[in-house]
């Protein structure tokens, strides 16, 4: 009977090991990003349009987080004097970048284009990253996980190439 | 007939499960030190790629593919040939079945895991089930292999249920073990008619599956365009090499553990020189299927296939295919055939050499094909790195330690065939002797409707 | 042990030839329908696959019916 | 749908192996230790071949050709593919999809003309190197084949364009980079169908061959034969 | 039930083992090498940069690809004339020197025989000093630079240092050597266009010459009429296999070869009569120098060419009716050297340079001055260093001299003997690890520089812009240079602050003639063409600022239809010449012995000895043969089965200079008296050291007009 306890014990450990190694490894970096910024107030309030900070949407691969001269644009005198926002202007009066944390990632064997997306897809940002305008805080997650069945299924709906190529690379 | 009551003389087949010499627990140790040793072989492979291997870039399968060819091929001794002589009748059988199963068992096991170690990206191997494509040689023999080894093991396991149910009723430390293997089986004659009915369905069975199992292999060949491989001739030719490694495997494994567990009462000369003569029968087929294929690539004179045929006649791979010959048909026909060198120690001696020659031929095979390319590209002598030849240290080892193991748990020699055949075969081939001859006798037609009621 | 329990670890050990069956089964259907996604040798993968899975139906098959039949006639007197 | 194709011309041919070196920067082939490159196992996704010396000395002439993926229509690779991990796409290009692939090596055991190249070793690249990657295409980790893929992300980005502009995709907005790079126009490219491309005029050139047409592989790389 | 603590102990054991199999049988799926990481986390901004590839004298156009203002590709730009889109090996990879690790970050300085990094004040400050202090008269400089501007900068340098102890490394000047005296200048191209048959002496045209690409090109076209060339060649390399007929023949009988060819036009009379007696001095001495010695027959049982191919090739260059006999500095490389060259000047002229072609057009400034700046005007080389107790500064530009000549040893003395040695080499190569003070020169792709060429027929300027900033504390030693003028007063009327100025006071001309075009757009045709002729002109510019920014952007400037007229110099060839007077030697004392010889040859990869630092190229250099990281040799199999060597074995080759292990190869074409052995490998200075230096083990016998050593007539022997 004892036997099988440690039989079992080995059994709960393994399973264990596994589940602690699993989420060791895929753990997502615990991060606080430099400012609160509030999408709510640019893009809601104000109603920027998305292109106009994230400049490369239309043009490339990448929608690009913007730099410090796209807020610069705007913040080159502080307009409100909220704590944050003299943050910001620190970061303006000084020329630095922003070292934002880039929470979406595209493994480098996928060949994802915001252009052919966006631009030539038609597609509306809300799609995949959630209605942004309504957070006032930078999200900490992945609105739509990047996975390919995720990938899959939209082009599997929309009639999409299901080509692997068009993907992988 | 209560399965109490054992034949005396059987006790011996017993022996080796309960008892274990210090020699014994030594060989373990080593051989387990061997395949710790392929085991960590592995494990480096894993993390420093397969780069660890001798494999380069036209010569990109080799040690492992041979060996995987090989044991597989050492696979069929074992299912392939009781399935067979179980189907002949053959009642020299009774003693042999047991042991060609078992190796059959442990060999695919081993060889089957042989692909997954050739894997360049082992963690991926779910992509199979995921998104797999069934044209592919490769899914065939995944599928085949699975199907050879779950109908062996069966095939193993069926005819071994009465003897489970004997160690189940010795009782001792495995009581519950045996109970829970034996299946309930008491000996009724309805248990037993069922047993043999199943026995004899997967007998059937078996024997396609077993020649599909090669003939594929052979196809993963011969289905590409490779010269060398791009033959008609392999599947066949691939099962009677796979034949004649398992009668040579078989009866190495019979020879030692005769020894080692003093069955020379069970099996006799006469065993030995009737798998003798197996062996020479499928030596000279093998010839004959080796030749036809060179010959017809020598009279083609297609320069793509010289440049392989030349590499094994006169190149740098020579001297394996010379002794391949030496090993698969000089000796084996020299020694089988002469009646003063056909004792056991004649027979052992050209197994061994068989096994060496077959594995020598699974190298001819695939090496130089793949180290000659159809378009002009370096090529040079494949040598395997220390990783390759600890692991396939580690599976010959493991093949070993498997065979042990099944020892201390199971009886090698069917207890229950043996007991049947001296109760029922000599009346039972008698009569069927009987039948043959002109005239058929009253007491004979008798016998057959008793048998027949039965 | 309880021959309750014996029974039944004997009935997993047999499950899982069944379970092997199954998932035997299961996989030829995904890849053919996989092939059939794919648009690519859908034929063959149908062909092959009947011929797997018969096979392994019939493996199972025969255990079961050695399995179940030795149970069956376990009591019945000589 | 058009059907890429490509021809090299060996009469125009220098055998200044530019297009070997454009492949493997363009590609980001792994450069590998030198152990490995002295026991065959260097990556190369075009190589230059030596095929054999016509005449006798000194009229003596090697016969070398650049040699990549055949991106064959009848394609022996992907018959033996146990994963789909190398497949015909619509386009007529055999490609390769990395993250797919198991390493099982069948590929490259059953391609006639020797293009497939396994990542033997871990990728790990001198310093220089790893920052001129080609961020389009990725890097390859160890135990996957890969090959030529007619630079099929220069493909994608030149459709991606061409979609963006409200066009359809025009001669020349995509071509490999061996082909942009030869110094001597010597590798033409384009469409096979399209009867009035060059490259389907020069494939039906008297002077065309196949490598291994025997084999029936219909390669739509094809050569021109140098003029005596 | 029961536990003590044995049971708990088991317990904990057990559950502690199958955590630790499971978690390492887990992290075993996610090995390390499995997983590639992302390559870049940019917003990933892609942007092309213009500029010009100053890897070799080709002077081809670059364009750079840009992500977040990093190179990291490099292609052919299809607008220069130059390439045409086309790019080689060397220009592909040229963005790796740039991220190269072992780039010297700042100035260095040797402290008791070791580097030590000091700041570009220090540098300098050390430079000027010795330049005041001890330079006048005493100073050296040799240079390796494809830029007539640099070069021209160079020697206004040396001029105000008063020494004539110069030399600018370029291949066009080297070439265009014996053009200089034996003619009254030299011809500007070959006239592809109206030639029609080429006699190649040992160029490697389209590996390595003053244009690979160009001459790639044109070859093809030259072939694709119909036109035939023949190649004398001690190997053959990939240009000779495109000719017509390869006739092997070692480098220092090109002169026999030459004179044989010529006794055949002689004796037939086809030779332009007209040409010969207006321009021809010495002609008769010419004559009767070739009769007595030079007789098919004679050439033949001196050089092995069998006087039917002499004569054949003869007779289609006589028949020809725009013949070229070409030669480029290769033909300099063996015991003959300057007489080779003169016997091919003397070729061409008994067809009158019917097949060359000259810019009509010299307004141009560069071109103009191309000949003061680059034509030797003293001998001097780079070998006269050795025994030269005068020199008491040594200045190298980007040469690597040391590495890319026999007789290293010597030199290596030479230089360690010079009190003060700076170098400006922005690696620590086998010659600036020799040197006292490194003041390390940008990148290719960090640097302002310009290119003349006329060798397509059109004049060329080229332009190299730098892409990125520089990355470490470099310094453009055109700026070192131009400073030190303004600073030490070395010239009158000094006005330049940087090099830009330097390079903008030679390019103004160039605006003001108003001619050409940028090279924003492909060559004019039709109408445009006709109105371009008429001196129309559709400048995109309006201001000297406005076209020099544009020219940087877009890669240079060139005028597409240059007024050329056929070459026609006066020859001023003396039977001296070809006799190389003072050296004793006579005609057709060069007999080969029946030895073998070891026969160094050069790839386009590296042909200067500076590439091979590059992982891509140096993995690349032997692929052809499958050889990889190690030297080889090729040999002919009939000589290797003479030898007992065996195909792709190690062997040990011997020379006088000591032995080295090789490769061997087997190559049906090659000489059988030679053993080919590739330059390139065997950089000692870096980390890792691949292969062998062949120079280094060459017992080269040194011209020394022109101070290059012979590559094939070193005797060798296989261990």
């Amino acid at each position: 009977m004892k036997n099988k306890l440690v039989l079992l014990a080995i059994v709960i450990g393994f399973s264990a090991g596994v589940v602690v190694v699993n989420t060791a490894v895929d753990r997502e970096e615990k991060f606080t990003q430099p400012i609160v910024f509030s999408h709510a107030i640019h893009a809601g309030k104000f109603r920027i349009p998305c292109m106009a900070c994230h400049q490369n949407v239309m043009l490339g691969a990448r929608a690009s987080i913007p730099n410090i001269e796209v807020c610069g644009a705007c913040h080159s005198t502080p307009m409100q004097k909220t704590p944050q926002e003299l943050l910001v202007y620190k970061y303006v009066s000084e020329h630095k970048q922003i070292p934002w944390y880039n929470i979406y990632h595209v493994p480098d064997y996928v060949y994802f284009s915001h252009r052919r997306h966006v631009a030539i897809g038609k597609l509306n940002c809300k799609l995949c990253h959630g209605d942004m305008a309504a957070l006032d805080s930078p999200p900490k997650t992945q609105f739509l996980q990047i996975k390919m069945q995720n990938c899959w299924n939209c082009h599997e709906k929309h009639h999409v190439t299901t080509d692997c190529s068009h993907c992988h690379r | 007939m209560s399965y109490q009551d054992l034949h005396d003389e059987d006790e011996v087949l017993f022996r080796p499960i309960y008892e274990s010499s210090r020699s014994f627990y030594i060989i373990v140790i080593v051989l387990t030190a061997v395949f710790l040793f392929g085991l960590g072989c592995y494990i480096r492979q894993l993390f420093y790629g397969l780069g660890a291997t001798g494999m380069d870039e036209p010569v990109s399968w080799a040690f492992y593919i041979i060996d995987f060819v090989f044991f597989i091929g050492i696979s069929h001794a074992g299912t392939l040939i009781s399935a067979i002589l179980r189907l002949s009748k053959a009642e020299w059988r009774r003693p042999i079945t047991r042991m060609a199963e078992v190796i059959t068992g442990i060999v695919l096991a081993i060889g089957g895991l042989h692909p997954v170690i050739d894997l360049g990206r082992p963690d991926r191997i779910l992509h199979l089930f995921e998104r797999g494509r069934l044209q592919s040689p490769l899914l065939w023999d995944l599928t085949s292999v699975t199907a050879y080894f779950t109908a062996s093991t069966i095939y193993l396991y069926i005819p071994m249920i009465p003897d489970i149910a004997l160690l189940r009723d010795r009782g001792g430390k495995l009581h519950n073990f045996y109970k829970i293997l034996a299946w309930g089986y008491k000996g009724t004659p309805k248990q037993k008619h069922a047993l043999e009915r199943a026995i004899n369905i997967l007998m059937v069975m078996v024997i396609p599956i077993a020649i599909s199992v090669h003939t594929i292999i052979a196809w993963i060949f011969g289905m590409t365009l490779q010269p060398g491989w791009h033959s008609t001739i392999f599947g066949p030719y691939f099962v009677v090499g796979a034949i004649y490694s398992g009668i040579a495997a078989l009866v190495i494994v019979m020879i030692v553990f005769r020894k080692v567990y003093h069955f020379e009462d069970y099996l006799k000369e006469i065993h030995f020189k009737y798998l003798g003569t197996l062996l020479l029968v499928v030596s000279l087929l093998w010839t004959y299927f080796t030749f036809a294929e060179f010959l017809t690539t020598f009279y083609g004179h297609e320069p793509a296939e010289m440049r392989v045929f030349l590499y094994k006649f006169v190149g740098p791979y020579a001297p394996f295919f010379w002794l391949m010959v030496l090993c698969n048909f000089l000796m084996p026909v020299i020694v089988l055939s002469n009646k003063k060198t056909k004792t056991i120690k004649g027979i052992l001696v050209a197994s061994i050499g068989v096994v060496v020659g077959m594995w020598l031929e699974r190298l001819i095979i695939i090496i130089p094909t793949l180290a000659n390319p159809r378009l002009p590209y370096p090529t040079g002598m494949y040598t395997p790195s220390i990783t390759e030849i600890g692991i396939a240290a580690a599976a010959t080892s493991a093949f070993v330690l498997g065979f042990m193991g099944f020892s201390k748990l199971f009886p090698l020699i069917s207890i229950w065939e043996t007991k049947e055949g001296r109760e029922h075969s000599v009346h039972e081939v008698s009569m069927r002797l009987k039948e043959y001859l002109p005239g058929k006798t009253e007491e004979s037609r008798v016998e057959a409707s008793v048998k027949a009621e039965i | 042990m309880k021959d309750r329990t014996i029974y039944l670890i004997q009935l997993m050990t047999l499950s899982f030839n069944w379970i092997l069956a199954i998932s035997v089964t299961l996989w030829f259907i995904n890849l053919v329908v996989v092939a059939n996604q794919v648009k690519d040798t859908q034929t063959a993968s149908l062909w092959i696959s009947i011929l797997a899975i018969t096979i392994f139906w019939i493996l199972a098959g025969v255990l079961s019916y050695v399995f179940f039949s030795l149970h069956k006639y376990a009591d019945e007197v000589k | 749908m058009p059907k890429y194709g490509m021809v090299i011309d060996l009469n125009k041919c220098s055998s200044c192996q530019a297009c070997v070196t454009a492949c493997k920067i363009e590609n980001n082939v792994q450069i590998v230790s030198e152990y490995d490159a002295q026991h065959g196992r260097a990556m190369f996704w075009m190589k230059m071949l030596t095929m054999e010396f016509e005449g006798d000395y000194p009229n003596i002439r090697p016969k070398t050709l650049p040699r990549n993926c055949m991106q064959c229509d009848e394609p022996s690779c992907i018959k033996v593919c146990p994963v789909r991990a190398t497949y015909k796409n619509e386009v007529g290009i055999v490609a390769q999809i990395y993250p797919q692939c198991i390493g099982c090596r069948y590929c490259m055991a059953n391609c006639p003309y020797t293009v497939k190249v396994f990542n033997w070793d871990r990728n790990e690249q001198p310093k220089e190197v790893e920052k001129c990657y080609d961020p389009d295409v990725s890097v390859r980790p160890k135990g996957v084949v890969e090959k030529c893929t007619f630079c099929i992300h220069r493909l994608q980005i030149a459709s991606e364009k061409a979609k963006a502009e409200h066009r359809d995709m025009e001669p020349g907005d995509y071509v490999p980079a061996c082909v942009e790079t030869c110094p001597v126009d010597a590798i033409s490219f384009g469409d096979l169908d399209d009867k009035k491309s060059e490259v389907s005029k020069e494939s039906r050139d008297y002077r065309s061959f196949a490598l291994l047409d025997e084999l029936g592989t219909v390669p739509k790389v094809r050569y021109l034969n140098a003029i005596e | 039930m029961e536990m003590n603590r044995r049971d708990f102990a088991k317990l904990l054991g057990g559950s502690l083992i199958g955590f630790a199999v499971g978690g390492a049988g887990d992290a075993l799926l996610k090995i390390p090498g499995m997983v590639v990481p992302l390559l870049y986390s940019g917003p990933h901004v892609e942007t092309w940069k213009v500029t010009t590839c100053a890897k070799c004298p080709g002077k081809c156009g670059l364009r750079v690809r840009m992500i977040d203002k990093f190179p990291v590709q490099a292609f052919g730009n299809p607008l220069s004339p130059m390439n045409k889109g086309g790019i080689c090996p060397m220009g592909l990879t040229s963005v790796e020197n740039l991220y190269h690790p072992d780039r010297l970050t700042s100035p260095m300085k040797k402290v008791n025989g070791r580097f030590q990094e000091i700041s570009y004040a220090e540098a300098y400050g050390i430079l000027t000093n010795a330049l005041s202090s001890n330079g006048k008269g005493k100073a050296a400089f040799v240079a390796q630079t494809d830029s007539a501007f640099m070069g021209g900068l160079i020697k206004q340098l040396m001029a105000g240092l008063e020494s004539e102890k110069v030399v600018v490394d370029n291949f066009a000047s080297s070439s265009s050597m014996p053009f200089d005296r034996a003619a009254a200048d030299h011809p500007d191209f070959i006239d592809f266009e109206s030639c029609d048959y080429i006699v190649n002496f040992g160029s490697q045209l389209t590996e390595i010459s003053e244009s690979p690409l160009y001459f790639s090109r044109s070859m093809n076209d030259f072939r694709a009429k119909r036109n035939e060339f023949s190649t004398f060649s001690p190997k053959l390399t990939p240009d000779a296999y495109k000719a017509n007929r390869w006739v092997p023949v070692s480098p220092e009988f090109y002169v026999d070869v030459a004179l044989g060819l010529a006794y055949v036009i002689l004796t037939d009379g086809t030779y332009d009569k007209t040409f010969v007696g207006n321009e021809f001095k010495d002609f008769d001495g010419f004559k009767k120098l070739v009769m007595e010695n030079y007789s098919p027959a004679a050439v033949e049982s001196r050089t092995g060419v069998a006087s039917k191919y002499l004569i054949e090739t003869a007779r289609k260059f006589a028949n020809a009716s725009a013949p070229v006999a070409y030669f480029d500095e290769s033909i300099l490389y063996s015991s003959s050297g300057m007489r080779n060259a003169y016997a091919v000047v003397a070729l061409n002229a008994l067809k009158g340079f019917a097949g060359y072609g000259k810019l009509k057009d010299r307004e141009l400034p560069d071109f103009e001055n191309k000949k003061e700046n680059e034509s030797p005007q003293s001998s001097w080389n780079s070998r006269m260093l050795i025994g030269d107790k005068d020199i008491k500064i040594l200045m190298i530009y980007r040469s690597n001299f040391v590495f890319n000549s026999p007789g290293q040893d010597d030199l290596r003395k030479a230089i360690s003997d010079i009190p003060m040695v700076i170098s400006f080499s922005p690696f620590i190569d086998e010659t600036s690890e020799l040197a006292d003070l490194i003041i390390p020169d940008h990148d290719d792709l960090e640097k302002l520089d310009a290119f003349s060429s006329t060798v397509t027929g059109a004049p060329v300027i080229s332009t190299q812009q730098p892409v990125v900033k520089p990355f470490y504390s470099t310094v453009h030693t055109g700026d070192v240079i131009v400073s030190l003028i303004a600073d030490l007063k070395l010239s009158k009327n000094w006005s330049c602050k940087k090099y830009e100025d330097y390079l903008q006071s030679y390019l103004k001309p160039v605006y003001k003639h108003g001619k050409g075009m940028l090279m924003n757009q492909q060559k004019p045709t039709g109408l445009e063409k006709s109105l371009h002729q008429a001196g129309w002109q559709m400048a995109s510019y309006s201001s000297f600022d406005e076209f020099w920014q544009q020219m940087l952007k877009h890669g240079g400037w060139w005028d597409p239809f240059p007024q050329t007229s056929k070459y026609k110099p006066a020859v001023s060839l003396t039977v001296d010449h070809l006799t190389a007077n003072g050296r004793g030697d006579q005609p057709g004392k060069n007999a080969r012995g029946n030895s073998l010889k070891l026969n160094i040859f050069h790839r386009n990869f590296d042909y200067r000895g500076n590439m091979l630092r590059n992982p891509v190229l140096t993995e690349q250099f032997g692929m052809d043969k499958d050889v990889y990281y190690e030297t080889w040799i090729e040999i002919n199999p009939a000589t290797a089965k003479r030898l007992s060597v065996g195909d792709r074995t190690k062997v040990k080759v011997k020379t006088g200079k000591g032995a080295f292990e090789a490769f061997v190869i087997y190559n049906p074409a090659v000489v059988p008296a030679n053993i080919d052995v590739p330059f390139g490998l065997g950089h000692t200075a870096s980390k890792k050291v691949y292969g062998v230096n062949p120079m280094q083990y060459s017992d080269a016998v040194f011209d020394e007009e022109t101070g290059k050593p012979s590559l094939s007539e070193t005797e060798v022997k296989i261990v």
